[in-house]
């Protein structure tokens, strides 16, 4: 008898069929796009992904010092997906994710001072000091969460998708998940409802390969995830997570019509994490080369490159860049240090609504 | 007043269909409630009335359905769920814990949760094991959710309607064995708030804590109490959490006794609860040691007389109810 | 805006595309199949489905002389899935379905003796008297239930499924659901599990149409449920489910490859309940010319005439098999009826097991 | 004896890899229980010991790997059931409660479900409301399920194993915080029987009932009762269903004060139902309420303080003792 879970072999592959970014290489939607963002505004897609890498290291740097606890789930290596698919929303559009919600929140534009805050339980805190590192919620973002059950925050982004139907609004809710999450009862629901109902709702599988230890080959009778899209009638698409451009693309073609005709969406973003599945986590069931692969299309590299290719960043403005980025994060680190504690009576508050 | 006279059933009806009238964010999603009218008809002429974006048949999705309801609370609507029966309940537990009850607080207080999860709870008649979960316990233990159980056709109006309008997530248990009982009824709007106990029937030898078809069942015994000569008081809780503790115990400080009927099990039940803080509120009041009178500890049989075995029966209300005033 | 879930007409369709079955238009693979089964085989199942729906007849009678309480679920229409399918496996396989049992118990040859008793609550009734309509179990004959949790018994058929690769039996796993139950997490959950093991699974969708008072037109994203299949890496069939003969064959080539090699199955049977959803359900859904067209084409009178077209069932025969088959009825009813009622003990037995 | 001094952790994996051995039909089901040796390093090793077909690694599929070994126990397996922690098996309530404690019932005793559902429970160390639920008193209510919590790496041991070869469903909680806790450990096999509380500290002053860390925490609090001149008899339930109550009442009759500690909410919790039955079996032995000290009827928090704040602390145990001793 085959044993009813085969012990795979550590992969060394890479992302074999991603195209780099280089002005050599850009397809002509691409290239399009680069015309379409000009070079502010791609600056400011790149800067937020340094932003995202920068403030996770901080983290766990924080996280070593004691002043985070709990679970710390990075992001790292998934920052095109973040910077470009929330670069191609509308700041009243919804968003939700799961634990792993650094990226986005900052991605939203959301204060890295707030985040590290609520990191550092301080009230002050993007959720008070209530949430900590899962659960970053802003009502200003339209950030629904942060979510700690696998799965659990797909059907609240359904909800929001609702409300654009319910009230007649042109809002779409991009809903995030991890390739794990594709297995959990609510994934399948809920992409049944949001197709009969034709709600504007774009799933968005973060695709990073694992789910923790586990390798989406050993956990997912699929491997292009489009598939299942098909049995919900849906339309559904693949997109190299690490390419900037081509994650802001996804989004922007996927909400232009569907603004109007509302209708959802199963995107299958293919991306790699370069930590472990949280703070705690070695992560030994990864070849180093297969990380190392990954790094070398480093989505940041890759649009640094780009940038300079097209002569919008020079080696001086990258530095000046990155310096402000690191600036930023030690001052939400001096942010968070110095904000109060909450004060005790918080913790009777929010228990019900008034 | 000016009255009428209408089923519990009717009750939860226009409850629902005056606040969908006053208010276009409340709309009511659930398995059959639009084009089926229910499935016990509670949801009678909404579709009809409201349309079907406002009353919205679901596919047999209940914890997609119900964490759909949570994100549109999260973005301004008042969702009202109806479960077919809180059975169904089970296979959206997560979505109840995790989300409903615990994301007003996780998130620092941005979002609260104005919803509603109701439908028929408890045993019916000889429906079996899987049909006759009593989850009431459950949700009554965890912060953040609210849990309401009408008895009367009366409450079941106003408690339903106060329920769709407070901010934060309630479970509104009903029962199906009492959709068809009738109660006056004011006319016009009218609402009670929750966290109000009732005292259904005053008396001075023991205090009974009844909620929901087990308030009925002392109700409809009460010539058997006179029988045996007993005054009872019965004290109708209508909102389990937050419980009405004072009105429970003022009860008990003047009978010095007594006696919780829950139609669950027993073990770490509300009753377990009620005992608990009666103990603790009116510990040196007590003559007696609390009686409890519950499901029996199986679950529940599908035969008639193995179901009528296990369930809290009047007999046994007496039963206790002459235990704590040492008559046997 | 469109409402979120539009009101459909009530339809008048029929079965439209279904093939009676009848010697002139055998298909080759019918023929064998007939030729494979035999005339004895052949007119057993033609029993068992007139059983099935004799039984189910005197159900309703009983309920309402208020012999039997609870829910009650009936099968009427929907015999040629069981009476095909169940005659295509064997002794040692398992059977697992929903609350719509009768068909199923009786189909695998349970004495329809235990199950009236279990319906009048008797202690002699295959449950005890413990389970109802709902729930026959059997372990003499590999029926795991009988269960009343839309969906809930896709994974203990699975389990099941799981225990012959664990040991290495030549099993296989029987799992009935409804339409309405495909949209439960547990089906998704089950159909990925099954696929990455390759586990004896076999799926059968009783798609009788409606979910209660829900088409699946209202409920599922798409009207071919094979699709679905293909999000699994599994493979899906489609069979008519009035017909005997492909309800058999269906399961019949299934079994016979995954005896040796295990894998999972779709298989979505087209069919239609006669009833309410249950005993309380007045229908009243469904355009009455509906359910007149599927009387049409219904599964027992196919069988009846296709037996007389082969020379193997005179009028004579006939008359004498359905006077069994009542009678075999009476004497259930009969048999419950004498039965004891369960000692008052009963009530605190199987709690927990010794 | 001949013992060895064993972590917690390591117990619970001698327990699994000795069943494992034992019995062939016994298997490990969850969530990186096998190439990533548990997510809490409980079952390391044991993949290689016995091969991925005993050592099942699952997608994060809980609902349905659970129904999937209900229905392998059905059918002659004994399953053992990781939940990488109880905060996930709310998605599959449904699973445990509709099928896995009522199917031998509703079978007429046909079908046994000898299955175990392991994994921690309750709040870690700022993890948050979501992955910080008390579900035990749930569990506790279903009549079908029994329940176990050890406080030590001897009972974690003793009682798995026990777990693992009883006829029913078996909920055994763990705690993450107890995992890297030593003990001593007899050699060789040896099994304790479900359904037997232990008095780990025999005492005059006051009763104190509690399992897992709480029972840690006043363990490791004696010095400070003693300060206070209290006397303290501890008793650890460690199974909690079925309840041995003897024991328990057998104290209190004794010490004649109780004090109830629960890591969760108060209301409905297992300690209500302690309560209750103290109550019943010892109402004239007590001289004091019964006071019970639980996590407070918040989601918990994230942030350290407010963490602290809400879970029982050693301080309001110490304090809850001397109001039933009226010592204040
Ligand atoms: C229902 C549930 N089961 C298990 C867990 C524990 N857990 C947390 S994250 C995780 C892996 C999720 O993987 P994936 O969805 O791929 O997201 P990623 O972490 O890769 O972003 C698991 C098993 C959980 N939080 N919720
Ligand atoms: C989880 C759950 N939700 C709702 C119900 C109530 N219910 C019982 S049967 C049913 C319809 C099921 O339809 P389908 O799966 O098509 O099976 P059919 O009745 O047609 O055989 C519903 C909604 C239930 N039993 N379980
Ligand atoms: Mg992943
Ligand atoms: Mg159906």
């Amino acid at each position: 008898m085959p044993p009813i879970a085969v012990a795979e072999k550590k992969t060394n592959g890479g992302n074999g069929k991603a195209k780099l970014l280089s002005k050599k290489t850009l397809t002509a939607q691409q290239k399009e796009a680069i015309k379409q963002l000009g070079r502010d505004k791609l600056i400011g897609m790149f800067r937020a992904m340094n932003l995202i890498r920068s403030f996770e290291r901080r983290c766990e740097q924080m996280y070593q010092q004691r002043k985070i606890g709990g679970f710390l789930h990075l992001y790292m290596g998934q920052e095109a997906l973040a910077g470009g698919m929330l670069s191609a929303i509308h700041s009243d559009d919804y968003v939700t994710t799961s634990y792993r919600d650094h990226g986005i929140a900052l991605a939203l534009g959301i204060s890295p001072n707030v985040l590290m805050a609520e990191l550092f339980g301080k009230v002050t805190g993007v959720s008070r000091g209530k949430g900590g590192s899962m659960h970053f919620f802003s009502k200003e973002y339209n950030l629904l969460g942060g979510h700690g059950i696998v799965g659990g925050q797909i059907p609240i982004g359904l909800g929001a998708a609702f409300r654009a139907k319910y009230l007649g609004t042109d809002q779409v809710s991009l809903i995030f998940l991890g390739d794990g999450a594709v297995n959990q009862g609510s994934f399948h629901e809920c992409l049944n409802m949001a197709s009969i109902w034709k709600l504007p709702a774009i799933f968005i599988i973060e695709n990073n390969q694992y789910g923790m230890g586990t390798s989406v080959r050993r956990s997912t009778s699929v491997q292009d995830m489009t598939l299942k899209a098909q049995g919900y009638g849906m339309e559904g698409i693949t997109v190299d997570g690490m390419n900037l451009l081509d994650c802001y693309m996804v989004v922007r073609d996927a909400v232009k019509t569907r603004r109007k005709r509302p209708s959802p969406l199963l995107v299958e973003a293919k991306t790699y994490r370069y930590r472990g599945h949280s703070i705690s986590d070695p992560g030994t069931y990864r070849a180093k080369e297969e990380i190392e692969n990954y790094h070398k299309v480093d989505p940041i590299l890759q649009v640094r490159r780009l940038l300079q290719e097209l002569d919008w960043l020079d080696d001086e403005s990258a530095k000046a860049l990155e310096k402000e980025v690191r600036k930023e994060v030690d001052d939400a680190v001096t942010f968070a240090e110095e904000s109060p504690l909450p004060d005790p009576s918080e913790r009777e508050r929010h228990v019900y609504a008034p | 007043m000016d009255s009428q006279t209408i089923t519990y059933r009717e009750a939860l009806n226009q409850a629902m269909s005056e606040e969908m009238e006053r208010d276009e964010t409340v709309f009511l999603i659930g398995e059959e409630v639009g084009e089926y009218n229910g499935a016990y008809k509670v949801s009678q002429g909404l579709l009809e009335r409201f349309g079907p974006m406002r009353v919205v048949d679901t596919p047999i999705s209940e914890n997609g359905f119900t964490g759909l309801a949570v994100g549109a609370a999260m973005v301004g609507l008042r969702p009202v769920v109806e479960f077919m029966s809180f059975n169904f309940s089970l296979v959206a537990f997560d979505q109840i814990f995790s989300n409903a009850a615990k994301t007003y607080y996780m998130s620092g207080g941005q979002f609260p949760i104005p919803m509603v999860m109701r439908g028929p709870g408890g045993p019916a008649a000889q429906v079996g094991a899987q049909h006759s979960n009593c989850l009431d316990h459950c949700f009554a233990n965890s912060p953040g959710l609210k849990l309401v159980m009408p008895s009367t056709a009366r409450d079941a109006k106003g408690l339903l309607k106060s329920a769709i309008r407070d901010n934060s997530p309630v479970i509104f248990i009903e029962n199906e064995m009492l959709y068809g009982i009738s109660g006056d009824m004011p006319k016009g709007e009218f609402l009670i708030p929750l966290g109000e106990a009732e005292v259904r029937v005053s008396g001075k030898d023991v205090t009974i804590v009844a909620s929901s078809r087990m308030a009925h069942m002392v109700l409809s015994g009460l010539p058997e109490f006179e029988k045996e000569g007993i005054s009872v008081e019965l004290v109708d809780p209508r909102t389990i959490k937050p419980l009405d503790m004072e009105t429970i115990s003022r009860s008990v400080r003047k009978t010095h006794r007594a006696v919780i009927v829950e139609e669950g099990h027993p073990f770490a039940g509300i009753g377990a609860e009620y005992s608990h803080q009666i103990y603790s509120a009116c510990f040196d009041d007590l003559d007696a040691p609390i009686a409890r009178v519950t499901q029996a500890d199986n679950p529940l049989p599908y035969s008639k007389l193995l179901e009528a075995a296990s369930l809290p029966s009047l007999e046994a209300v007496v039963r206790a109810a002459k235990g704590v005033l040492y008559r046997d």
